[in-house]
């Protein structure tokens, strides 16, 4: 396993740097923050961002993919975090990608996939019903109906969920065990509420009430939804983890530059050598967050069963890194951070709500210490 | 019966008869705190009267001398007060910048003139004020300021902009720190004047923060003319009076601060993160919560002693910075932890109902804590310069 | 409740300052670890703290003590703290006399109060049976027999266990219920085993095996044995808390010597900025240390069914920041501060053996919880 | 078969025909390790026999050049030889000073005369070396070294005192800082001169720590001649060669560190305090073990990258502060949590095992870390200053 990107990494991050920095600054989230955007992104980023090839990176290429994997998939992912780009990239290309790779069958495959990987349609996974990430609890219920299915229950803070053309619900089957249902949000009894979150994101609430589903929305390919689940949130885990790399580089490198130019009491204020150490410590925390990003999509991509423990340490430092780097950065700025005119105080806000999902920093410790047996 | 205890039957009785019922509630929202000023709309009949009778009595500003408009109370007898008032839940009357910051600082460096015709404008509410301290480029160190007046004799041509002029757009006179003495070494160049907001020149704007709408304005100087006598103490030592004043705010944010009520214990029952026995369900993020109720407890605590010491006559002196430093980084871990109790409900900005995003909008604007009335670096600097005497670095 | 010290309260402080720091001063700790003493104490210093009357600090004067509470006691301890004085005070003067005071029938007060407050003898209050602080954890048993007991149970690190001359012995009865025994450490069936601890002081593992109690070994003027046996442990702990406190202040006290003196590239260290930040900190968690030890003690005196909280709150935190400051001062000094011939290395393991006993931070964390039913 | 496989196969059969099969168990005690030197004592004679064989092939420095009694091998040779001897758990046949510090140094600017005088007696363990870097009063701060050397022609005459001179008690020379050139600007009067610690004026004293009895001592240098050859680079440029050898050892201690096999769970097992699933028993240190945990991995992962970067090419240059910063801050959480998890069982200083007292010594020992090889206020700096660019203070 290397840490080292390859070649064709390298240019897969220049070249996401070069087209974020172009069509998705930090100025662009303000945009549609200010305008009000019910779908929490912009559709045409989204095109040109399929027609890079990024929609489809874990996806095959008999299916329309690029087929790069998670690595691939998490350099994106951290450049985005760097220009706090919102877009369906995590929830469409990397959740129910994964979803549908891992557990669909052929024809679920043919149907579905090419879809995401156009950026035909925006495609959003359901999972938490709890206001904190808890896998295990899920209550909606998928009983038998026929040779279908009738799923009702309550999912919180889908994200994506308000401008998503397709659903990827878990469910409780009849046996108690986990399913992944493909809905559609148009469909009779499925009701959305938008729940614009403080990152200018556009997650949803969602409403099931009795909804029909037809026999062939169940992934079953596998067997066990529930080890196919737990995949598909660590891939979601290991990439989000990635993109609070990205926040918490990029805020940091904001307050460096902001320290060596901005003086006070006759001295450049990056001079005070509280700050420096303070500086220095933060260079550190974030180098070992990078290595635990690089680890766990490595270990994704390369030996998937050992995976879940790097995963959880990479999600719960990140969680923690990116708030420290954002909150330190507000600090240091002073009073100006505290602005909204400033673009300082949207990283500190995307550091909480990628924080929250599947899983904040005290998640991450207590799923370390339960893998690790202790 | 003790003086002290007919005084006390006294104020029991006059309450009693004056203060309103309504007045007696606890305050439910930002508009039923009475702000006075040219300008306010009082939310009722009610706090119009009860500001008035205890205007009249001088209550609302109880230790400060009668002569201007003050109760003349001695230190006892304003205990005895705050007790009977604590007593029926009697809000407070009037709460403003001018009883706190400013009328402190007049009465110890203001002339007599100053103190006669400002002081009881702030005592009845009449006149609400505004402080004019930061500038861009100039937060933390005030000898940096830029806001300058030129001497035209009689009087100074202010111009200039001040920021996080806190409700400067809606109060009536501003106190602000120009350097009116380009000469003078920096400490020694800036007066301390006393601008009225109406006059030609100056004008505010709101500023909007990461937590959404603000109290905080920018004001700006254009051209101002300000006669001489709206100077307090003396040319070139406005530092003085602004370092006066200062010490006042700084024990307000640290012992204030709206997270004080806020509790991430609640915060868990509300989203539903709690087991069946009602305990915060994650063990982690208890032990974090544990263990910021500890330091809460014992910055409580400390409040109280430190009060217990100044009524006993030992100076509070640079602990202030101590209070500031500690309350604020606390209340940023309160809210911090807040939010994670809340989970993804904490990240709501904005529903249906008002009070949607108030976990959020209150936990940003905590960020501001440690930065206003002086950076939490400011507050340990003084702290090792004054309390622990370091050498200068 | 007043934060404040009465004349009263501020004599017996200065006095002890003052006896301290001749006759038991950080040197002296040296001396008794250096020649092995057994006992972990000097019999000679204890017998001029009888002389003073703080033996008998918390009992009352018809049983030769002087009663003056337990925010006396503490401030005793304080003082103990700043010099690490190695004494039975907690063990007898605090902890068994607050069982015998409040659990012993008029008999056995006018037995043994007067032997502690005389400083005749030493007592040791045996709990413990894990290596974690944990009260409700006793499996120790006292069972009938006749109108005598039977002591059989294993107890761990009895402070001054090894030079006490009567333990009081935390047992469960035969209904399950708490009940404290007077117990001969000379007695046929008690095996002490001297355990030399990091702080040089002298704890021991007993171990009862079968021994024989009178029926009048078990203080019985209280029916709730573990109400009883609460109460003393929190008067233990938040004494303790108030030695932690001492610890502490003195640590900074002497870094803050140091800093001030010690010179590196040309400055003064103190002189710079980021240590000047860390003891501006430390000031004032030592500050905060302190309002709640005097509230924690206070609260014992005055209102004892409020006190848990801030008892709990009082050592979590004492041991939290004396931890931090005797860490902090061994940073600071440098090399010097690792040497055994420099005396701060003794607070902090002091610190650490204070921390541990009666339960430390994360204990007292677990306490605040549960004691706010969270 | 490509000339590396070949090579491996080589390596491979000569190990198994030469490495005796004791030197394939993992070290138990101090004494295991083979450091070399005159007063050597071997643990055993395969302890003797396995130095000797690897001296022979050059081995014990594989990638020193051979002429100096090295292996001559290439970076990939290296690595393969590392890699065999690792496949069949052999122990380091030499660990030495002279190995990790003043080797690498003397290779960079040591003389040829030099080169070829000490190298070779370096790689066949025959001189065992001790540092002489910080003096009482120069901990940090090496521009402040009093330790002088008068100028005496063809020698100089020395006289000072250095401390935490490790092992020096057992040393046979030691490579010292010693201030030749009293006129010149702090940092450039330094030399680094070599001197036989059997000479007349050179003492030596252990010196004990709170953790106990320590390998580090006190050297005094009471007119000790030193002729002018011993010195390594030019007169007054020893910073040069100090500073070079100082980032070898930061990597050393951040990377390895006794306590890097430690663990508060093995502890909290050990102890007694995991409940009936296993797991540690108290939820709040539960939580701060894993957040240990976390962290422990994320520095771990880093050595590795940091290795990875490193073999392709990138200098590691200041990121040795960063890792001797972190290992060592982390190494200090990690006892103070195993010291909890051992709860009172962890307070035993003395008992009648040998090993009763280990975790409590080396707890304290720990606390060295972030002193020794430059302090973390000292690596906190270099990072401020060379990677993050920050301006002066």
């Amino acid at each position: 396993m290397s840490y080292i990107l390859s070649e064709e990494e390298q240019m897969l991050r220049d070249s996401a740097q070069a087209f974020l920095a172009e069509k998705s600054p930090v100025s662009e989230l303000r945009r549609l923050r200010d305008e009000g955007c019910k779908d929490g992104f912009r559709h045409a980023i989204w095109k040109d961002m399929a027609d890079m090839g990024w929609n489809g990176i874990v996806i095959p290429e008999e299916f329309g993919g690029v087929d790069m994997g998670f690595t691939a998939a998490g350099l994106i992912l951290q450049e985005m975090g760097r220009t706090l780009a919102a877009t369906p990239f995590l929830a469409s290309s990397v959740l129910c990608a994964t979803a549908l790779r891992y557990g669909g069958t052929d024809g679920q495959k043919s149907e579905h996939l090419p879809k995401i990987a156009s950026g035909e349609k925006v495609y959003a996974l359901a999972v938490d019903e709890k206001a904190r990430h808890d896998a295990s609890h899920i209550e909606t219920r998928a009983r038998k109906d026929g040779n279908g299915f009738r799923l009702s229950g309550q999912k919180r803070h889908v994200v994506c969920g308000n401008g998503a053309d397709m659903l990827i619900v878990a469910a409780r089957m009849d046996d108690d065990s986990i399913g992944l249902f493909l809905v559609d949000p148009e469909a009779s009894g499925v009701e959305r509420t938008l729940r614009r979150s403080v990152d200018s994101h556009a997650p949803a609430n969602i409403q099931f009430d009795d909804v029909k589903l037809d026999g062939d929305a169940l992934l079953s390919e596998t067997e066990d939804g529930s080890a196919l689940l737990d995949l598909v949130l660590d891939s979601g885990r290991a990439c989000l983890a990635a993109e609070q790399l990205g926040i918490a580089e990029e805020a940091f490198s904001r307050t460096l530059d902001y320290i060596k130019e901005r003086e006070q009491f006759g001295q450049k204020i990056g001079s005070f050598q509280s700050l420096q150490h303070r500086a220095a410590h933060l260079l550190t925390e974030v180098e070992m967050t990078q290595s635990l990003v690089i680890k766990a999509l490595r270990q994704l991509d390369e030996a998937p069963s050992q995976a879940p423990l790097w995963i959880a340490a990479a999600k719960a430092k990140a969680t923690r890194v990116s708030r420290l780097s954002s909150a330190e950065a507000i600090q240091m700025h002073g009073g100006v951070g505290m602005t909204d005119e400033y673009e300082i105080g949207f990283f500190y806000k995307r550091a909480q709500a990628a924080g929250e999902f599947l899983g904040d920093d005290a998640w991450g410790a207590g799923r370390v210490a339960q893998l690790s047996g202790y | 019966m003790s003086d002290l205890e007919s005084f006390r039957n006294d104020v029991r009785d006059w309450l009693e008869a004056n203060c309103p019922d309504s007045m007696r509630k606890p305050m439910k929202s930002e508009k039923d705190i009475c702000w006075g000023g040219k300008r306010f709309e009082f939310s009722s009949d009610d706090q119009k009267a009860w500001l008035e009778r205890m205007a009249e009595k001088g209550w609302t500003c109880p230790s400060w001398p009668k002569e201007y408009g003050g109760g003349g109370l001695s230190k006892d007898e304003a205990q005895i007060l705050k007790e009977e008032m604590e007593r029926i839940k009697a809000r407070p009357p009037l709460i403003s910048f001018g009883i706190w910051m400013l009328g402190p600082a007049l009465l110890k460096y203001g002339s007599e003139e100053q103190k006669c015709h400002y002081l009881p404008q702030i005592t009845r509410g009449e006149i609400r004020w505004a402080q004019g301290y930061s500038e861009p480029g100039a937060g933390s160190d005030l000898a940096a300021l830029r806001t300058k007046g030129d001497d035209k004799g009689d009087h100074w041509i202010v111009n200039g902009q001040k920021v996080w002029t806190s409700y400067a757009d809606e109060c009536d006179w501003i106190f602000a720190l120009v350097r009116t003495e380009p000469d003078a070494p920096k400490h020694l160049g800036i007066s301390f004047l006393l601008i009225d907001m109406e006059w030609d020149g100056v004008s505010t704007k709101p500023i909007k923060l990461i937590s959404g709408k603000s109290p905080f304005c920018e004001t700006f100087f254009d051209d101002v003319k300000v006669p001489k006598e709206n100077i307090v103490h003396q040319p070139g030592r406005g530092w003085d009076v602004a370092k006066y004043l200062l010490s006042h705010e700084r024990a307000n944010i640290a012992g204030g601060g709206s997270g004080a009520q806020m509790n991430p214990v609640a915060a868990a029952h509300k989203s539903g993160e709690v087991d069946e026995n009602g305990r915060v369900a994650d063990p982690i993020l208890r032990g974090d919560i544990a263990r910021l109720t500890i330091d809460a407890l014992a910055f409580e605590t400390t409040l109280q002693r430190i009060k217990d010491q100044a009524d006993g006559g030992q100076g509070v002196g640079a602990k202030a910075s101590m209070l500031k430093y500690y309350g604020t980084e606390l209340n940023k871990r309160r809210h911090e932890l807040n939010m994670s109790a809340l989970g993804s409900d904490g990240l709501l900005w904005e529903g249906e109902n008002p009070e949607d995003g108030d976990p959020a909008r209150g936990w940003l604007r905590s960020r501001a804590n440690s930065i206003e009335g002086g950076t939490s670096e400011i507050q340990l600097n003084i702290l090792a310069k004054r309390v622990l005497e370091l050498p200068g670095g």
